[in-house]
């Protein structure tokens, strides 16, 4: 019980090597650097394991299991302490976290070998680790928010990594800037949630909303304003409209930053925000409408914007929002489980991919742009292997993890009652045709086909040991980590969803609004349902196969004919520009103009000189009675007589 | 036998000329000569009051405005010749080097 | 035992040591300096003691000191410490040994008025926050004016004159007012003395009509909305922080913008319940027009110490907020937010200073891409910029906090405004750290600039570990100010009906005995109105 | 008939002034160049003396000479106020006479004289023994005034002074004629029970404080006040600001304290007196460049604050203006002794610019003036500021809240006028040279013991405060 | 008789004023002065002040006037130059002198009237001296320092430039 009775050693391992490296990284050996930042991770891990296997010994009574440590924040009528707890969701989170979070870790040794900031790269990964860490341990919304702003912090960090780049740094503002705006949500989120129930802590609200009455639908009530709001800020980190824009640019960063942190871990924060809070969410038909009509939406707006992009990580990228698309689609139909299952299994793929991407990058001499690289595959045949795996598992070609938790999510999303409804998996199901030829679509043009890049001047080969390592990890899980729901389509029991169970059973204790059970005969349903699926992705494997390999020119000529839509789509919709022009000009515009040159300056200032001049200009009027002429002071005596006389006067005769 | 009153009307009279004097006049010297005017006037208002009160410290403080008038009289004609041999002019108008 | 006179030990040492720098030759620096040092030191450590004596669990003022001094009108010197000036004290103790190290080398001309001036100041600012007499307190908010003008005249930059008039009258017509609306209070109370007048007003003896109210609250109100400052009161800060010397922004925004959220807890809020309850949504209107407003104003600065400047005027307005939310929680916070602004704006401006030392200008667009010349600066830049946004574990996240929390439970449109604020302040302090720090160096002259040396890396870790300290530690500060915040709460109830007289009025009974306060016998609360005649 | 040996005692302060006024008249032309200081410490001794003779009426207080004086604390005080300001000026003097080649006995005995006809004032309860006093203190003004005689604007000092004062005196005594008229008698204490005109009485109380508005420069009669400021020698100047103003004070309280009429009557003419006299003098302050010029238009300024605690009508408000006074007398009489000395031969460096980087040059002097200035600007710690606190507490217990507002807002253009002349001091480069000599020993005595009194009534205010209170009360 | 005597030196005195305030050359302004003097030593007379009336005649138009004419003549001051530089004196202040002088008059004659006339003292000049030397002692006392100061005055102000060494 050694790990359950010291949680804190999880997190703060990792924030021990992230302040010795640094601190005194600079002046280290990578060795140094290595074996301290891996060393914490590792030993993080370990830790987890461990816990792992505690946990599984624990009594469900014991579940969630609490820590409190120092009062943290203790004043007038709040109270927050740090404190962590551990129950199933959580220890899926931290196997996903630390597991991956490791491997990526060895990864990046490699990837990062010939980079400057070496110590300092490493020092913030594992200060990323800590937040992720303090995120899914925290045992209320206060704790988990201290997480939740680091990884952002973390995130911002890492994305202007290359700070001499200045598109580098432009994108690791947008990143914190558009997660703040979500954080804004969360905070007065986690307001009214006090309000309510007068504390914070998971331990006390989720049971008090549990026994609140619910929101009907349609209406918009407390329940209704907390789950919104805290959905505000679970769309700011996981890259749901209309905050998604930040993710595609945070590409800037480091690959393996990618990989961790804007596909595995810390963009599906949200996601897990919005499961641990599942109970208020399930108490308000219309945020349960809005997280999965966010999550629909956000998938398939992604996934047509990935159709197009050339730049390697920009697609992944837009995968990544798509996926997490998903992932809200599914807690949207109340199918939380489903929807941290395709966490889990997006972990592992996208995991895979990112790395696998960064290899070809790192492969090619830091090429991202797929229109010149080509017939790689002979080049680089480990990561063209592994990246084949992530992307079979991505688009949901069964067998790999993939079709297993996007099958679970899609059949919720056609039979979970009362939020599931055909729209959303005819969306969900275009959403994985798009993928799949999007995904193929990257293979295709990256490894196979004739190469366009000079070749005497990019010599291409294969990634160093550790880097490839950690591709295979990843790719194995990549293929057996949906299995162990794979029994649920034989009408067995859904391991995965047996263990969460615990967890979102308090759902249902929503009375009518739960969602109704599976039932048997729906078994025909849902195989149809998975075939429709399979023919999806299948679709999308052909036509990108005969758009990249068979008949080369077609895209362009598509591209020709279709301009305005493809313009459209290369364009990202131009959001960006659209936020540009319609928020963030404005603002630097009223700002500079309105409130600084004007009201500052001419109104307030002015008015403080004015009152100044004013003076100066009243005191040289009446200065001019000063006249130096004895006679005009003779007729101001008088003047003054006059004056005085009739007032006393006028006062004496009153 | 005339009402003490316009004795009184008199000193206000000439007080007002002496005002009025006092502000048309440009010359130093006959500036000064309309106060005496109007100290002229008040000596005569004194006087009459003591009458009227049967009170002879109005009489009294005539004689002490007298000298008053002399001691002002020789310490200011002592500076108007300061400004005449200074500023060659008797024109108050022209004395203003110091103003606003 | 309790220590007789700590409090005005604490007050007039640094007078003290500014008179004995005096005694100095001018052109001795290095003593001069290092007398200064010690003397901010020892005041420091002395000022820790506090923190020994001080029972976090009693009521009331502690380690009062009451003598009589000005018969007539009876003023009193009164000393005394409680929750809300205990840290505050500290806080000034803490940053004055600063602000003398931030100046170490670059102050070269008139050294020793230099750090006369600071030494003055200092014991201007603890009168300030441990007066109990209104009057004393008012002398001391006046004469923390003299050295802070000279600081920024001085020993400020290109438009010093300009900042340092403008500094000191701005403050002074808020003052001056204050000082009507004290003696006002006086000739309603026949006091000066805070607490009698608080047991007065407790126990029913004196009444103030609602109109008195509001015009006394006004008056006070106006003086400290100033000093804080409160949008749209606030022009006189940009141009005094940007123009002071280092040592001279640290201290003002450190501790002087303090005086004025400390008036309006001290004063505003238990002396004239009525008129704050009745006020407090203009109060918080303008609160939140100036965290939004300092907010967006400091995003569009091409001067990073203007930026600071403004980020100060958001800040505060979140304490104003705090305190006029009036819940336990939100003033709370209002009171730790105090102590964060300070530690990091101070620290803020300390680093600002140093980027000054160097390059003798504050334009960002002088700057770039400084990360590559001095990083150890540019990661503490970046860390005292997250402390000032409220990065979680940081201080200025627990304050702003339980501000926001705070006031949310009553108020949900106020707090759901100001935190609005929360984005924009990422907004201005990433942009600057961005363009200042970020890129490559363009400019020739920042290439070989050198990093933070010893003396600056020292202070820096000083104040980031208080940073971090007060991000994670906060109940070892808030549990000693509880009981004093929920009192001055506890006051804004004031009840009706009369109640036993306090303690406080017997004790000050016998001391006013035989002065010449019969003179003042009179209706307390008699109308303001022309007077009737022969008022004599 | 001899007077009574209690009457002599009564009036022993003028006595010794005027005594040795002509034991130094008479002294001088024995006194070669070298016996100038013999002339110095005379007349020195002429002040101290005075001083010390004050102990004998503050001991036998009473009705003296038929009751045309009253003796009582009121008047001690301000004998004691304006033989103070005789000492520091005949102290400082000497240096400032020897540069300008000023002859000296003539000087000290003009200013003794003069500090007699003051405490005449002070002390008269009857109105024509107040006018003579009056005149006394006023002729030797006008000479004084106009002591650098071959200077032009000495001159014109002189003659605007003297014409306006005897323009204005003239109403005084016309006043005076009037409640004579009207009342039968011209002391004070029987003017309201022997009044049989109230009309007549209200015009000659009318006329009567024209008279005195002009001797403490109230608006609209304060016009004579920069340009016989400026153009006196600067220590008459120092003379002038703080003496003859006090002593018109004391009258104009006198009269308005014991004449219940006048005290009706004149509220609301000092009322709008006082709020004009306020901002009229700040306001041109305000646009001053000359130094001296500043400060006598600064001098209007405080006439007015004075006149918000006539208006209070109260016995604290009395105290406050006794309080003011003793301040006002000191940080002016400070101001104007430094300015003396920086002002260099022949007042040639009187201009704010001269005084650029002064702090630097010579930062005793320059922290001593900024001291003053400090404190006529009201900051604490300083005489200024707790005269201003004991004003505005007496005009606010009398419930006199705009004429408070009035002076609050006031003090800060007056701060901004004060400011820019330390601004220019401290903060800016000097634009001269500045001769180096050394301070002169009366100078510095005066600036010393002027900055130490306004340090002492700053911070420790009782006895002169108590002091203050009783007169005020002892003086209905 | 009195009364016609009155209105003689009355109108006397008032047409001299005016002459002084007329006339532009400031020696006839002075003689003007003496009439005006001069009728109200009569008119002192009429009241009753014999004392009064000679020291008026002897010291004020006697010595003082003198004194004036004497500077004059020193000065040799010619033609008054009218010059109009003040606007203020011109246009407020002489016609508010006016005003100043006929409201003077007005509250005078408004409150006054109806007054027994001057009641004769009989011989005023003993019970003066009394009066003065008694009651008075201490401002004619102190008139001497005033005489004082004015000698003072004109010895500073009047020598010449030479006389100083």
């Amino acid at each position: 019980m050694f790990v359950l009775n010291h949680l804190w050693i999880i997190p703060l391992l990792p924030l021990l090597g992230a302040a010795v490296n640094g601190i005194f990284g600079r002046r280290w050996p990578h060795a140094v650097t290595n074996s301290i930042a891996l060393g914490a991770t590792g030993l993080s891990f370990v830790a987890v394991l461990e816990l792992f296997r505690e946990f599984t010994h624990l009594a469900p009574a014991n579940i969630p299991w609490v820590q409190t440590y120092l009062p943290w924040i203790a004043a007038g009528g709040f109270r927050s302490d740090f404190s962590l707890q551990v129950d199933q969701l959580t220890m899926v989170m931290l196997l996903v976290v630390t597991g991956v979070g490791f491997v990526i870790h060895v990864y990046s040794t490699g990837y990062m070998a010939h980079e400057g900031g070496y110590a300092r790269f490493f020092s913030y990964l594992n200060l990323f680790m800590f937040f992720m860490l303090v995120l899914v341990l925290g045992a209320n919304y206060v704790v988990l928010f201290v997480g939740w702003e680091g990884v952002g912090l973390c995130s911002y960090l890492l994305i202007g990594f290359y700070f001499l780049r200045q598109s580098a740094t432009n994108a690791g503002n947008k990143a914190f800037w558009v997660n703040r705006i979500g954080d804004f949500g969360f905070l007065l989120g986690m307001f009214l949630l006090f309000r309510t129930f007068g504390a914070l802590d998971f331990a006390h609200v989720l049971p008090a909303a549990a026994g609140a009455p619910a929101d009907a639908s349609g209406q918009f009530g407390t329940m209704t304003w907390i789950a919104l709001l805290l959905l505000t800020g679970a769309c700011g980190k996981s890259a749901q409209i209309p905050l998604y824009v930040w993710l595609p640019d945070a590409m800037e960063g480091p690959t393996p930053v990618s990989a961790l942190i804007h596909a595995a871990t810390m963009v599906t924060a949200g996601v897990y925000m919005v499961a641990r809070s599942h109970v208020i969410f399930l108490h308000s038909p219309v945020a349960m409408t809005a997280v999965a009509g966010i999550g629909a939406l956000t998938a398939l707006f992604a996934a047509t914007i990935g159709l197009v992009q050339t730049d390697i990580k920009k697609v992944l990228a837009y995968s990544t929002v798509s996926q997490l698309g998903y992932m809200f689609l599914a807690c949207g139909v109340g199918a939380f489980s489903a929807g941290i299952f395709h966490l889990m299994t997006h972990a592992f793929f996208k995991g895979l991919l990112f790395l696998a991407a960064g290899s070809v990058i790192h492969a090619t001499g830091g090429e991202q742009d797929m229109r010149k690289m080509g017939g790689l595959r002979k080049k680089i045949p480990w990561t063209y292997w592994t990246m084949l795996i992530g992307t079979l598992a991505i688009a949901g070609i069964p067998g790999f993890s993939g079709f297993f938790s996007k099958d679970e999510i899609l059949a919720a999303a056609f039979t979970s009652s009362p939020y599931g409804s055909t729209l959303l998996w005819v969306v969900g199901v275009t959403t994985a045709l798009l993928t799949s030829f999007y995904m193929f679509r990257l293979i295709f043009l990256t490894f196979f086909g004739s190469a366009r890049y000079d070749e005497h001047e990019v010599h291409v080969h294969e990634s160093p040991r550790n880097m490839l390592v950690p591709l295979v990890i990843l790719a194995v899980l990549s293929v057996i980590g949906g299995w162990q729901a794979a029994p649920a389509l034989w009408g067995g029991v859904n391991h995965f969803e047996h263990f969460l169970e615990p967890v979102f059973s308090t759902a249902a204790v929503v009375g009518e609004q739960m969602p109704s059970p599976k039932v048997p005969e729906a078994a025909s349903l849902e195989f149809m349902l998975m075939l429709v699926a399979i023919g999806a992705a299948a679709i999308g494997l052909y036509v990108a196969w005969r758009m990249y390999i068979q008949r080369t020119g077609m895209p362009e000529k598509l591209a020709e004919s279709l301009k305005a839509p493809y313009q459209l789509l290369s364009g990202k919709y131009f959001v960006d520009e659209l936020y540009a022009a319609a928020i963030v000009r404005p603002l630097v515009w009223i700002s500079r103009n309105v409130l600084w040159h004007v009201v500052d300056e001419q109104m307030i200032d002015g008015a403080v000189n004015g009152v100044a001049d004013v003076s100066r200009h009243t005191g040289n009027t009446v200065r001019q009675t000063e006249s130096g002429n004895t006679r005009s002071y003779a007729a101001w005596i008088v003047v003054g007589a006059i004056v005085f006389t009739s007032l006393l006067l006028w006062l004496a005769v009153r | 036998m005339v009402p003490v009153s316009y004795y009184v009307v008199l000193s206000a009279v000439l007080f007002g000329l002496g005002i009025i004097g006092f502000l048309f006049k440009r010359n130093i010297i006959t500036m000064f000569m309309s106060i005496e005017l109007m100290l002229n006037a008040v000596n005569l208002a004194f006087i009459a009051f003591s009458s009227v009160l049967g009170n002879l410290a109005g009489q009294v403080y005539v004689f002490f405005v007298i000298v008053v008038a002399a001691a002002e009289a020789a310490v200011g004609l002592a500076i108007v010749i300061l400004i005449a041999r200074n500023r060659k002019t008797l024109n108050v108008e022209r004395v203003n080097l110091l103003k606003l | 035992m309790t220590p007789a006179h700590l409090l005005s030990v604490l007050i007039f040492l640094p007078a003290a040591g500014a008179a004995a720098l005096l005694l100095l030759r001018g052109d001795d620096h290095v003593w001069i300096r290092r007398l200064a040092l010690a003397v901010a030191i020892g005041e420091l450590g002395l000022s820790l003691l506090l923190l020994y004596w001080f029972d976090s669990g009693s009521t009331g003022y502690q380690l009062e000191e009451l003598f009589p001094w000005i018969s007539s009108p009876p003023i009193h010197y009164h000393l005394g410490i409680d929750g809300i000036s205990l840290f505050l004290v500290l806080l000034t103790t803490l940053l004055t040994p600063i602000s003398i190290l931030a100046s170490w080398n670059s102050i070269n001309q008139s050294v020793k008025g230099f750090f006369v001036s600071l030494l003055v100041l200092e014991t201007g600012v603890i009168g300030v926050f441990l007066s109990l007499d209104l009057f004393l307190f008012f002398l001391f908010w006046e004469v923390m004016l003299v050295p802070m003008y000279f600081l920024i005249g001085i020993w400020g930059h290109e438009r010093r004159i300009y900042a340092a008039v403008k500094f000191v009258l701005y403050t002074m017509f808020g003052s001056i007012l204050m000082l009507v609306g004290i003696l006002w209070l006086f000739n309603s109370t026949g006091s000066f003395d805070l607490p009698r007048i608080q047991a007065l007003l407790q126990a029913g003896r004196v009444t103030l009509s609602t109109n008195t109210e509001l015009l006394l609250f006004g008056a006070f109100f106006l003086a400290f909305a100033i000093k804080v400052p409160l949008f749209p009161f606030h022009t006189w800060l940009p141009d005094a922080h940007t123009e002071a010397p280092t040592a001279g922004s640290i201290m003002l925004a450190g501790v002087l913008l303090k005086m004025g959220t400390y008036g309006m807890l001290r004063f505003c809020l238990p002396l004239f319940p009525k008129a704050a309850h009745t006020l407090a949504p203009e109060v918080a209107v303008l609160a939140i027009i100036g965290i939004l407003y300092g907010a967006l104003v400091a995003m569009v600065q091409t001067d990073l110490k203007r930026l600071v400047a403004y980020s100060s005027v958001s800040h505060l307005g979140f304490v104003v907020l705090g305190i006029f939310a009036m819940s336990a929680t939100s003033v709370q916070g209002a009171l730790y937010q105090m102590l964060n602004h300070g530690i990091s704006t101070g620290a803020l401006f300390l680093l600002v200073g140093m980027l000054y030392d160097r390059r003798h200008t504050h334009e960002i667009s002088e700057f770039g891409g400084l990360a590559t010349p001095m990083p150890v600066m540019a990661a503490f830049f970046l860390f005292v910029s997250l402390s000032s946004m409220g990065l979680p574990i940081l201080n200025g996240f627990v304050g702003e906090f339980l501000i926001l929390i705070g006031t949310y439970e009553h108020h949900a449109m106020w707090s759901s405004f100001a935190a609005i604020g929360v984005i924009f302040s990422a907004l201005y302090l990433l942009w600057a750290y961005q363009r200042t720090f970020f890129g490559d160096v363009t400019n020739e002259k920042n290439r070989a600039l050198p990093d933070a040396s010893a003396r600056e890396r020292g202070l820096l870790w000083v104040l980031a570990a208080f940073i971090l300290f007060m991000g994670v530690a906060s109940p070892l500060f808030t549990g000693r100010t509880e009981i004093t915040v929920r009192q001055v709460l506890d006051q804004m109830q004031r009840p009706d009906k009369t109640q036993p007289v306090d303690a406080q009025l017997h004790k000050q009974a016998k001391t006013e005995e035989g002065d010449a306060s019969a003179l003042y016998v009179q209706a307390p609360n008699s109308p303001i109105s022309v007077p009737a005649k022969g008022a004599h | 008939m001899f007077p009574s040996t209690q009457d002599l005692m009564r009036i022993a302060p003028e006595i010794v002034l005027c005594a040795m006024g002509m034991i130094v008249m008479v002294v001088e032309p024995f006194a070669g160049k070298g016996g100038r200081r013999v002339l110095d410490v005379l007349a020195a001794l002429g002040a101290a003396g005075a001083l010390a003779a004050v102990w004998l009426p503050a001991h036998h207080i009473g009705v003296a000479f038929s009751s045309l004086l009253k003796v009582d604390e009121f008047s001690v005080f301000f004998h004691v106020l304006t033989g103070a300001v005789a000492l520091f000026v005949i102290l400082a003097s000497p240096s400032y006479l020897d540069r300008e080649g000023l002859p000296h006995g003539e000087f000290f005995a003009l200013v003794l004289f003069a500090t007699a006809g003051m405490g005449v004032m002070a002390s008269a309860q009857e109105l024509i023994t107040a006018f003579i006093g009056l005149e006394i203190s006023s002729i030797s003004s006008y000479i004084l005034a106009s002591y650098r005689r071959d200077v032009a604007r000495s001159n014109e000092a002189a003659m605007k002074y003297f014409l306006l004062g005897s323009f204005a005196t003239a109403f005084f005594l016309y006043g005076i004629a009037l409640i004579y008229g009207a009342t039968g008698t011209t002391i004070l204490p029987r003017i309201d029970a022997g009044t049989t005109q109230t009309m007549l009485l209200a015009l000659g109380l009318a006329l009567v404080f024209v008279g005195l508005a002009f001797k403490v420069a109230a608006v609209p009669f304060q016009l004579w006040t920069p340009d016989v400021y400026e153009g006196a020698p600067t220590p008459v100047t120092a003379l002038l600001s703080s003496g003859p103003k006090a002593a018109g004070f004391a009258l104009l309280l006198r009269i308005f304290v014991t004449v219940d009429h006048a005290n009706d009557l004149w509220f609301w003419a000092i009322w709008v007196a006082a709020a004009l006299t306020m901002t009229v003098g700040n306001l041109t302050a305000l646009v001053q460049t000359n130094v001296k010029r500043m400060l006598a238009y600064s001098s209007v300024a405080h006439a007015g604050y004075i006149l918000v605690a006539f208006a209070a009508r109260s016995t604290i408000g009395t105290a406050a203006v006794l309080f003011y006074l003793a301040s006002y007398a000191l940080m002016k009489v400070g101001a104007f002794t430094a300015l003396s000395w920086l002002g260099g031969a022949g007042e040639h460096h009187l201009e704010l610019n001269d005084y650029a980087g002064l702090a630097r040059k010579r930062p005793i002097s320059a922290a001593c003036f900024s001291f003053f200035l400090l404190s006529l600007l009201g900051m604490p710690v300083t005489a200024g500021f707790l005269g201003k606190f004991y004003i505005l507490n007496a005009a606010l217990h009398s419930h006199l809240v705009w004429l408070s507002i009035i002076l609050a807002v006031n003090s800060i253009i007056g701060a901004f006028y004060y400011l820019r002349v330390v601004v220019v001091m401290y903060m800016r480069e000097p634009t001269r040279e500045f001769p180096a000599e050394r301070i002169p020993f009366g100078v510095a005595a005066v600036l010393t013991l002027a900055a130490a009194g306004t340090l002492y009534l700053g911070v420790l205010p009782n006895y002169v405060i108590n002091f203050a209170i009783q007169a005020a009360a002892l003086l209905r | 008789m009195t009364a016609v005597l009155f209105f003689l030196l009355a109108a006397v005195a008032v047409a001299a004023a005016v002459s002084l305030i007329l006339q532009r050359e400031p020696i006839h302004s002075a003689l003007s002065l003496i009439v005006v003097m001069a009728a109200l030593a009569g008119l002192y007379l009429l009241l009753g002040a014999e004392f009064i009336s000679a020291v008026q005649i002897i010291v004020y138009a006697g010595a003082i006037m003198v004194l004036f004419i004497f500077v004059i003549m020193l000065l040799n001051a010619g033609v008054e130059e009218r010059t109009q530089f003040s606007r203020m004196a011109r246009y407020i202040g002489l016609p508010l002198a006016f005003v100043l002088g006929a409201g003077l008059v007005y509250w005078i004659t408004r409150w006054t009237m109806g007054t027994a006339s001057a009641a004769s003292m009989g011989s005023v000049t003993r019970p003066l001296a009394m009066m003065l030397f008694q009651d008075y002692v201490f401002p004619f006392e102190l008139t001497s320092i005033l005489i004082l100061i004015a000698i003072v005055g004109a010895v500073v102000l009047a020598r010449r430039e030479d006389e100083r060494q």
